[in-house]
């Protein structure tokens, strides 16, 4: 009776080799394949990008260099970045069949255009023109910072299935048609099941044949399952993660956590005294000992050192680097910093410093009680500026509330993260962006939390975003890290990452040091490139 | 300490008068009512009247569930009444709460059935009495005043010396112990009549005799006016001046207590008085007399009996039993000796003959002595 | 009566009952021997608390703990076969012997009935315990019949006890206790709860039953005059002890005992000449630290010098010529054997 | 005592109330009966663990090793001479930690006892003894408190509060977990204000309040204890849950905090038992040494878990006697002839 | 038959009142669900993400507070609870009605257990006082008060692990396809018994104690002491007549504690990644998810109030003393 239960042959199917299980701790999921919304189960796991395919493949972890030709085999740029011209390949088709098409990819990027909720990455898209296999996708602005958003983050879709749809916001797409190498075999709220297509693969047929995403409920459980290997590659914060993870399987557990263009750091209120003196916070980040944060809150991965003291991680950053900052890195300099402030007028009084004034220096560091590895971090950071004598105090803010009072300035410092993208732009517009500047109580979601008020930095952000050449674009740059150097604005501490914990029991071919072809995430657009690089370990 | 010892009121002075007291208990209803509109009642109480004077006892006897406590609790003003007057010295009194509630009873106060249960079990014996002094304004103006009220409170109801009681908590009393604490509880508020519910039903022979002397001897002292509530008739005729009698809600008999003993009239009082075990009638167990009477169940309170209520168990009844109310009909050779029975009614009887519509599972009464005019 | 009652059928000997063990023991029962005989009442009367109750537990062993029958012994004489002693039974033996030989109604009817079965659940357990054999339907019949026995029509077998009122479930609980034909019943006030035409209905009814089916019974009560109208022979307690025992018209005519004297002046009669009422002066005495000699000597008007020294036995006083009576005060000396 | 909570909210406030039975001493005395509860075996075990705890609330923080913040070098060390219980991840001392975060909870658990309590008090016999609309309103109340999921309440109340502190931690709960032991109370007002004395304290002229706080709360003593009991528990679970799973932001020490980090730093998977073990047990020891007090309270109340104690006892000559209901052991100290002399007898 | 009108009214008042507070309560916490989006995507997520999310909710219309509450009544009676903003576009009863299995399976069988299990063991308790049965007393109740989490962290942590027939996560072995066959039952299985023990042991101390003590008060009633005198056997005794009566205010604690099955899971959800209704409810708070919180909320009071209302007829059944004749 039992032979024709769907479990029979994944109960019964031992060769474990053809399939991968990957996990992501999001908790139960509900079948909703919209590839639009972040909302989605395919989004939170991030199978949505093994289903459905961008034009191009961006590599996070090398942001600047070229990207991958993928449905479209070439993009071209206008000069300013306002338009761009794409080919599509010929050979590529939907999952029912029918052929891909420059229609498509026009539909799909009028469908973001017209619809704001689907579109995620805030592509001002103007409008999509098809001659033969090229389309011309224009942009109400320059788009060099987030070319990646505009062209290696939009998943295509057919248009002969999402024509038919009336509200595409509100579009569930539980069957869904891409143009990917997989297709949904079952969903349950814990465990979304992929295929491989047999056939009609633009490219080679990837060697994993079958795809299982499990969403766990939290890190923990995460955690424990790739501890297990119940789960072969995920993205979690992994605390202590050579005896937690590494050492359950030495040889094949493995950690690659390269950063990106995006940072984590101490934000200050340039508001308040005396924090509104640069040379105080310049002592600041003097003293904070980002080995300690990096090895006991970060595990000694999630947050990639940031060495650099333009804040720009390496190795994604390295190519932005001015030549005045080229090899200066941060070392914990606490005489340093004494000189520096005491030349300000600062004086140390016993433990306690006292600033110019006579006042004692005392800030309060706030982070949501939740988040433990900020957490971890501001304790250290308290640690690390008692020995100039600054007095901080630790506040586990409710999370809610922190958001509000940090979009709205009404915070001492904060550790926080920074946007990140193709460029360091958005990290440096995430501090130093003058058009976010609000009045303290203002909230300003999208930045500035510190309320750096610099004309020169505003103008170079500008002046870099809409730069038609690369010089213009160096000199932009220049100045923005000059600015963030010696003013210190926010002061950073790691860098976001794109890595992942996988095994390689089962299968090799996983990005690394060596390889960096792309990012070990599995919820990022490249997830489908690294899938496809994969083969069976011997 | 107000507690007079010889009033000037002279004795006889009415100071309770209660005419066509009437309570009804409302009874959950079935859905059915709601829609028919019923109302369905426990008609505990119906049309009692009774007087209390100022030392004298009145009795109130009755089968268990006749009504007898409520009746004591409409007395003391516990219940809304549904209907009827109670004068208090001939004034018309309705009261709820407040201030006028507590004017009243320090007029007339309620010793309950249960002397077990009566008695917070929290509280010692100064709480209650102090409480009861304190409330009524008889606590005097000091801590010593207070002292000797306490002290002549129960020396007054022969709990002697005041010291070994006064600080016990109730369960280290005896029942009659307890039953003596509630009393003195009540005499603390100095009042003039006395509602005795029950107050020896659950003690013991010699300890209940040691309640009723206290109370007589109460009686004459203070010159109260006393409610004695029983089911024990016997003590009833040994206690109280006058009785009478209940049966299901209604008053059935009535007059001094010798009579009501002697020579009971209706025959409800008389099948109690049969009932009470006699040590004289040795061995006559299996008589007559101890044959089941009708089937032995009161009538329900919620449906009662048309007529005479006690008709369905009379073997004297009569066709106008089971139809008309029997109003107060004196019974002949005695003063104030009243039944409320059609067999005192000469006519009725002439007419029907006695027993003509009796259930004929009863089994023939003993030979009645009914009044000369009356067979 | 006047029956020759000769066949004894329960004879309790130097009964002792505690509540408690070593030190902290009440001895609510002390030393008391009685012996019932076949088809006779005995009445068990004295105060609240002078042991009645305990003494009936104590020879079913149905004593709530901390009870423990702490000495003596309490022969059973079986219709046929040997008297054994109920005392040294097993629990299974006891079993079997409860109810089939003696059975008891508690003081308090309202409380024997287990609120959630029906009537025939619960006559028909206590059957079926003992004659497994019988069918459903026998059981049955005989539960019917025993409600008719009892005055109580059989459809009432359907009802829960809540549905009964006082008075029936006091007659179901006497049904119930005659269903095996029992030859002992022990009733312990059965009727205080109940008003008087109650009591005497009832009373009335096990009377004639008891003719009809001639068990014996002890009936336990602190109504004396209850007792001398009932029984054939009464037995009062006091302190824990019997203090006298007689024949029912001998102790209402002639009690010996003062405490005796003091009990039957204490309730007012009914009929007749209102006679003076004494009653018994003073308070109960307590059983932890009960008064040396004669328990009853501190409230006794005729105490005199050996009251408060010995203990008055129990036995035939030698001033006194009628027939099988027995009391325990020095004012009517035993001369021993 | 009432629903038996099924799962994880596990002690609902006021639980070990349900199955009391009347609340009258039967004849016990009242005096003795203070002792009595003391001498309760049970209870005192419970109330010496409970003793050490409030001691350690007092002066934990001060005779703490070590400053329960300060990070050093030790990093997630095994229990050892110099660190009792071991170090966190950061070389925190965890025995200090321990004892820094008794206050926390002892405070926490104290207030929202009280808190509740009060409340179910207040609720619960003012719709008890007043009946009417006033009861039907009160039991809407609570049945509304009833129905709402106490901890997803407390969860989302202590969100949205902008600062919490210990105070608010405990206030939350309190007013959050008074329905339990307000039905529990109502019900028993209910069944008290039919009682006599009741009444008659009313026939002597007493007024209302004076009958509520006089004669009627001084009866339900052992119910509100064994409530407050309940509720301490629940308060202190609560507490923990919530920093456990990172919603209180409670800037001080307690258990929970604990756990939360050991927690978040996987300390089980990490082989890091002392930094997860030692707070589990504290809150454990703490939460039975409060349900033995409960027992206590409630064998104190019902006179019939009392009787008679436990297991079997002995009789002076040392015999053991098992008291049984319905069998009455029969002890008798000469073995009883065989023989039956028939002649003798009461008749004689 | 009017007792039980009167009960449905004011079970249904009160469910009126429960739902009107569980709409109003998620609204007055600060924050709204795109920052915790942010929050829960710490910098994976870009500002840009904002206005789409603001559009994707429809917060971007302005409406009073009783404009909505109105709207969230109106679509109640239409039984439309609305869309839910974590996984949305996904409608809040497929969200729930895809948990609530799970955690009724779970949480529900084992309450049943625990019921069982504790109210068998304290008649035993309770019948023979002072053997080996009262020792269990102590230690259940030790096990009861450990909070829950940690039992069940520690539980993982010992039976967990590679190699362990225990799974340390989830409801069923991932890759199965939910169906009624002998594979996805027996991993679902599998998966609960972790958790299920460990709510039974914290849990049953409850049930223990409250029929040991419901047995001692019982076993001193008259009517026991009858049983004995009959002569019944000594099963017949404890379980016909003790325990048949010791067990009616259990019984009415159950229906509760039935109620209670929905919302009190929430930790065992937690610990063991259990796919059920507490987790999304926990999840849906800090997410500001209003519209899942409310359907939970909706949920979990029907299910409370239905609960009471079968305590009350359950007592009404069990105990004739409240049937009333006619
Ligand atoms: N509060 C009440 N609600 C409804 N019915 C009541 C109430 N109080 C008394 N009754 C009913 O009224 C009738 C009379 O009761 P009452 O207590 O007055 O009788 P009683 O003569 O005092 O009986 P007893 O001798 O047993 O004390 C009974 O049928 C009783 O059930
Ligand atoms: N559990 C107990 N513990 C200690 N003493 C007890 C216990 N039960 C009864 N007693 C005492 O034993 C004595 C005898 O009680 P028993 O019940 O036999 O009296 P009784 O003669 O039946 O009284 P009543 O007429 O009131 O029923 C009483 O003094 C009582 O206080
Ligand atoms: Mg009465
Ligand atoms: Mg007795």
């Amino acid at each position: 009776a039992c032979g024709d239960s769907p479990n029979e042959k994944a109960k019964n199917s031992g060769a474990k080799t053809t399939v991968l299980t990957v996990g992501m701790p999001n908790g139960p999921l509900t079948e909703n394949e919209n590839p639009f919304l972040t909302t989605s189960a395919g989004a939170k796991d991030g199978y949505r990008w093994v289903v459905y395919e961008p034009l191009m493949m961006w590599n996070p972890v090398k942001p600047a260099d070229p990207m991958k030709p993928w449905l479209a085999t070439k993009a071209e740029w206008n000069k300013d970045y306002t338009s761009v011209k794409v080919t599509i390949r010929d050979n590529a088709e939907w999952s029912d069949g029918q052929k891909l098409t420059a229609d498509d990819v026009a539909f799909t990027y009028k469908l973001v255009r017209d619809n704001e909720a689907l579109n995620s990455g805030g592509v001002p898209i103007t409008d999509a023109t098809v001659s033969g296999a090229d389309v011309t996708i224009t942009f109400k602005s320059p788009q060099f910072v987030s070319q990646q958003k505009a062209i290696a983050q939009i998943p295509i879709v057919p248009k002969h299935v999402w024509e038919k749809v009336s509200d595409p916001k509100s579009e569930v797409n539980k069957n869904p048609i891409g143009s990917g190498p997989y297709t949904i075999k079952s969903f349950t709220p814990q465990t979304t099941t992929l295929v491989a297509r047999d056939k009609g693969y633009w490219q080679a047929l990837p060697q994993v044949k079958e795809l299982r995403y499990t969403s766990y409920n939290d890190n923990n459980a995460q955690t424990t399952a790739l501890a297990n290997g119940e789960c072969e590659w995920s993205f979690v914060f992994i605390p202590n993660v050579k005896t937690v993870f590494i050492d359950k399987d030495a040889a094949n557990h493995k950690i690659w956590a390269p950063p990106v263009l995006g940072i984590h750091g101490l934000y200050i209120n340039t508001t308040k005294a005396p924090f509104n003196d640069p040379k105080l916070r310049v002592a600041m980040g003097m003293v904070i000992n980002r080995d300690d944060i990096f090895t006991t809150a970060e595990a000694g991965y999630f947050h990639p050192l940031v060495k650099s003291v333009t804040g720009l991680p390496s190795p994604a950053g390295d190519a932005y680097i001015s030549d005045e900052y080229k090899g200066k890195d941060y070392k914990v300099d606490v005489e340093g910093a004494k000189t520096l402030l005491a030349s300000a007028g600062y004086k140390l009084d016993g433990n306690t410093l006292k600033d110019p004034s006579g006042k004692p220096v005392t800030l309060t560091l706030t982070d949501p009680a939740g988040w433990s590895d900020y957490q971890t971090s501001l304790e250290i950071v308290k640690a690390n500026l008692a020995t100039i004598g600054i007095n901080a105090t630790v506040d586990k803010a409710n999370q809610d509330a922190w958001f509000k009072n940090v979009e709205a300035g009404q915070f001492d410092a904060a550790f926080r993260w920074t946007e990140g993208g193709s460029t360091p732009y958005d990290i440096y517009r995430t501090v130093m962006d003058g058009d976010q500047l609000k009045p303290i109580g203002t909230a300003s979601p999208a930045g500035n939390f510190g309320r750096f008020d610099s004309k020169d930095a505003t103008a170079a952000l500008r002046a870099y975003a809409a730069a038609t050449d690369d010089a213009a674009r160096k000199t932009a740059l220049a100045t923005l890290q000059k600015i963030f150097v010696e003013q210190a604005p926010m002061i950073p501490v790691g860098a976001d990452n794109i890595g992942g914990a996988f095994s390689t029991k089962n299968w090799t071919g996983w990005p690394d040091d060596a390889n960096p072809y792309g990012a070990a995430q599995p919820t990022q657009a490249n997830a489908l490139d690294v899938i496809l690089h994969l083969k069976p370990s011997a | 300490m107000t507690l007079s010892e010889s009033p000037a009121a002279p004795v006889g002075e009415v100071v309770l008068e209660a005419e066509g007291l009437t309570k009804h208990f409302p009874v959950r209803r079935k859905l059915s009512d709601i829609f028919t509109g019923k109302r369905a009642v426990v008609h505990a109480v119906d049309d009692v009247s009774l007087t209390l004077r100022r030392g004298r006892v009145t009795a109130l006897v009755g089968e268990s569930g006749s009504g007898k406590s409520t009746v004591a609790r409409l007395f003391a003003q516990l219940y809304p009444r549904t209907a009827g007057d109670l004068r208090l010295h001939g004034e018309t009194t309705k009261v709820h709460g407040g201030r006028r509630f507590r004017d009243y009873v320090s007029r007339v106060q309620l010793i309950f059935q249960d002397p077990f249960g009566s008695l917070n079990p929290v509280h010692t014996v100064r709480y209650h009495l102090t409480r009861a002094l304190k409330i009524h304004g008889n606590a005097g103006k000091n801590a010593e005043e207070l002292e000797a009220a306490l002290a002549a409170l129960l020396t007054r109801v022969a709990m002697t010396p005041p010291e070994r009681y006064i600080d016990k908590f109730p369960h280290e009393l005896s029942g009659g112990q307890r039953q003596r604490v509630a009393i003195a509880r009540a005499l603390g508020a100095d009042p003039e009549a006395l509602l005795a519910d029950e107050p020896v039903s659950m003690l013991d022979v010699s300890i209940r005799l040691g309640i009723l002397n206290l109370l007589r001897d109460l009686k004459e002292r203070l010159n109260l006016a006393i409610l004695y509530i029983t089911h024990d008739i016997a003590s009833a005729r040994y206690f109280a001046d006058e009785t009478m009698v209940m049966y299901a809600g209604r008053m059935v008999e009535g007059g001094d207590s010798e009579s009501v003993t002697q020579n009971p009239a209706h025959p409800y009082t008389r099948l109690l008085i049969e009932s009470a075990p006699d040590p004289d009638r040795i061995a006559g167990i299996a008589d007559a007399t101890a044959k089941d009477r009708g089937n032995g169940e009161p009538p329900s309170l919620i449906r009662p009996p048309s007529g005479c209520r006690f008709h369905p168990r009379c073997p004297h009844a009569m066709k106008r039993c089971t139809v008309d109310l029997p109003p107060r009909l004196e019974v002949g050779g005695e003063p104030g000796h009243w039944a409320a029975c059609w067999l005192y009614d000469a006519e009725t009887v002439a007419k029907e003959g006695v027993g003509s519509a009796a259930d004929p599972s009863i089994p023939t009464p003993p030979a009645l002595h009914l009044p000369e005019e009356a067979r | 009566m006047t029956q020759v009652l000769t066949r004894p059928l329960l004879e309790i000997k130097n009964l002792n009952v505690d509540y408690g063990l070593g030190d902290e023991a009440v001895h609510a029962v002390r030393d008391v021997s009685l012996t019932i005989h076949r088809g006779e009442v005995v009445g068990l009367a004295g105060e609240s608390g002078s042991g009645k109750s305990t003494l009936a537990y104590g020879v079913t062993r149905l004593l709530p703990p901390p009870g423990v029958v702490a000495g003596g012994s309490v022969t059973y004489h079986p219709p046929t076969g040997e008297p054994f002693d109920v005392l040294s039974l097993s629990h299974a033996e006891l079993r079997k012997f409860r109810w089939a030989e003696t059975s008891i109604v508690f003081q308090g009817a309202m409380n024997s009935l287990n609120p959630v079965h029906k009537v025939d659940v619960q006559m028909m357990d206590a059957i079926k315990a003992h004659e497994p054999q019988l069918s459903k339907a026998a059981r049955l019949d005989r539960a019917k019949e025993m409600l008719r026995l009892v005055g109580i029509s059989e459809d009432r077998l359907d009802a829960y006890p809540h549905q009964l009122s006082g008075g029936m479930r006091q007659r179901v609980m006497i049904g119930m206790a005659l269903a095996l034909e029992p030859q002992l019943v022990i009733m312990d006030e059965p009727t205080t709860a109940l008003d008087v035409v109650m009591q005497r209905q009832i009373l009335g009814q096990l009377v004639e039953l008891r003719e009809r089916l001639g068990f014996s019974v002890l009936f336990i009560t602190h109504d004396l005059s209850l007792l001398v109208e009932f029984s054939d022979r009464i037995a009062i307690m006091y302190g824990g002890r019997i203090v006298e025992e007689a024949p029912s018209a001998d102790i209402y005519r002639d009690p010996l005992h003062p405490y005796s004297v003091g009990l039957l002046r204490s309730f007012p009669a009914l009929r007749g000449d209102r006679r003076e009422l004494t009653g018994i002066p003073g308070s109960p005495p307590d059983l932890r630290g009960m008064p040396s000699g004669c328990a009853f000597h501190p409230r006794c008007p005729k105490r005199f010098e050996p009251c408060d020294k010995e203990i008055p036995v129990l036995g035939k006083p030698d001033d006194h010529v009628g027939p099988a009576r027995t009391v325990a005060c020095w004012l009517h000396p035993v001369t021993a054997g | 005592m009432t629903a038996t909570p099924s799962s994880i909210e596990q002690v609902i406030p006021g639980q070990g109330a349900m199955a009391q039975p009347d609340v009258t001493p039967a004849g016990k005395k009242a005096k003795r009966r203070r002792f009595r509860f003391i001498a309760n075996g049970k209870a005192t075990t419970g109330l010496v663990i409970l003793a050490i705890y409030v001691l350690f609330a007092i002066i934990g923080p001060w005779v703490a090793p070590f400053d329960p913040d300060k990070i050093t070098s030790d990093v997630l060390q095994a229990p050892s001479a110099k660190h009792w219980f071991g170090t966190s991840h950061l070389g925190q001392d965890i025995f200090s930690q321990i004892l820094a975060g008794t206050r926390s909870v002892v405070m926490v658990g104290a207030i929202a006892g009280i808190v509740a309590t009060v409340l179910s008090i207040l609720v619960g016999v003012t719709a008890g003894y007043l009946g009417g609309v006033i009861d039907e309103i009160l039991s809407v109340l609570s049945n509304v408190f009833l129905v709402i999921p106490g901890l997803l309440l407390i969860i989302i109340i202590c969100t949205s509060l902008p600062r919490v502190n210990d105070l608010t931690v405990a206030l939350v709960i309190g007013l959050t977990s008074w329905s339990w032991g307000s039905r529990v109370l109502r019900a028993q007002t209910l069944s008290l204000r039919q009682r006599d004395y009741v009444e008659a304290s009313r026939a002597t002229g007493e007024k209302t309040w004076r009958i509520i706080f006089f004669e009627i709360l001084p009866n339900l003593t052992a119910i509100i204890a064994s409530g407050f009991v309940g509720t301490v528990i629940f308060a202190v679970l609560s507490e923990i849950t919530l920093a456990f799973i990172g919603i209180s932001s409670v800037s001080s020490w307690n258990w929970g905090t604990i756990l939360f980090w050991a927690q978040g730093q996987q300390a089980l998977a990490q082989g890091a038992w002392w930094w997860f073990v030692p707070a589990g047990l504290a809150i454990a020891i703490l939460g039975t040494a409060l349900s033995l007090v409960n027992f206590g309270i409630d064998e104190f109340v019902s006179p019939r878990l009392r009787t008679s104690g436990h297991g079997p006892k002995r009789t002076s000559t040392g015999e053991k006697v098992r008291m049984k209901v319905g069998f009455t052991p029969v002890i008798r100290p000469v073995e009883p002839t065989g023989t039956i002399d028939m002649k003798d007898g009461a008749t004689r | 038959m009017r007792f039980l009108l009167q009960r449905l009214a004011f079970y249904l008042f009160t469910a009126w009142a429960a739902i009107t507070i569980n709409f109003f309560i998620p609204r007055m916490i600060p924050g709204d669900p795109i920052s915790s989006f942010l929050a829960r995507n710490q910098g994976a997520v870009s500002a840009d993400a904002i206005q789409s999310l603001r559009v994707l909710f429809g917060l971007d219309q302005k409406q009073s507070l009783w404009q909505q509450y109105l709207d969230y009544w109106g679509q109640l009676f239409h039984g439309d609870l609305g869309l839910s903003f974590t996984f949305f576009p996904s409608t809040v009863s497929e969200v729930i009605g895809q948990s609530l299995p799970w955690t009724i399976g779970l949480v529900g069988i084992t309450t049943v257990i625990s019921f069982m299990v504790g109210t068998t063991l304290g008649i035993g308790a309770g019948w023979r006082r002072g053997t080996w049965i009262d020792g269990l007393l102590p230690a259940t109740t030790f096990l009861s008060s450990i909070p829950y989490f940690w039992l069940g962290l520690v539980a993982i942590a010992v039976f967990t692990g590679p190699g362990s027939y225990f799974p340390s996560s989830g409801g069923y072995t991932p890759g199965l396809v939910p169906a009624l066959d002998q594979y996805f039952i027996g991993s679902a299985i599998n998966h609960s018994v972790l958790p299920a023990v460990t709510i039974l042991l914290s849990s049953m101390s409850g049930w223990i104690l409250g029929m040991r003590n419901m047995m001692v008060t019982v076993s001193a009633e008259d009517y026991i002491t009858v049983a004995h005198a009959k002569g019944l056997s000594e099963r017949r005794v404890a379980f016909s007549y003790a325990a048949r009566n010791a067990l009616l205010p259990n019984v009415s604690a159950f229906a509760l504690s039935l109620g209670f099955i929905v919302g009190g899971t929430l930790l065992v959800e937690i610990v063991f990644s259990y796919p059920g209704v507490g987790f999304q409810l926990f999840q849906a708070v800090g997410a500001h998810d209003y519209p899942l919180m409310q359907g939970i909320f909706l949920v979990i009071t029907i299910s409370v109030l239905v609960a009471n209302l079968l305590a009350d007829v359950a007592y009404l059944l069990l105990d004739p003393r409240t049937r009333k004749a006619g």
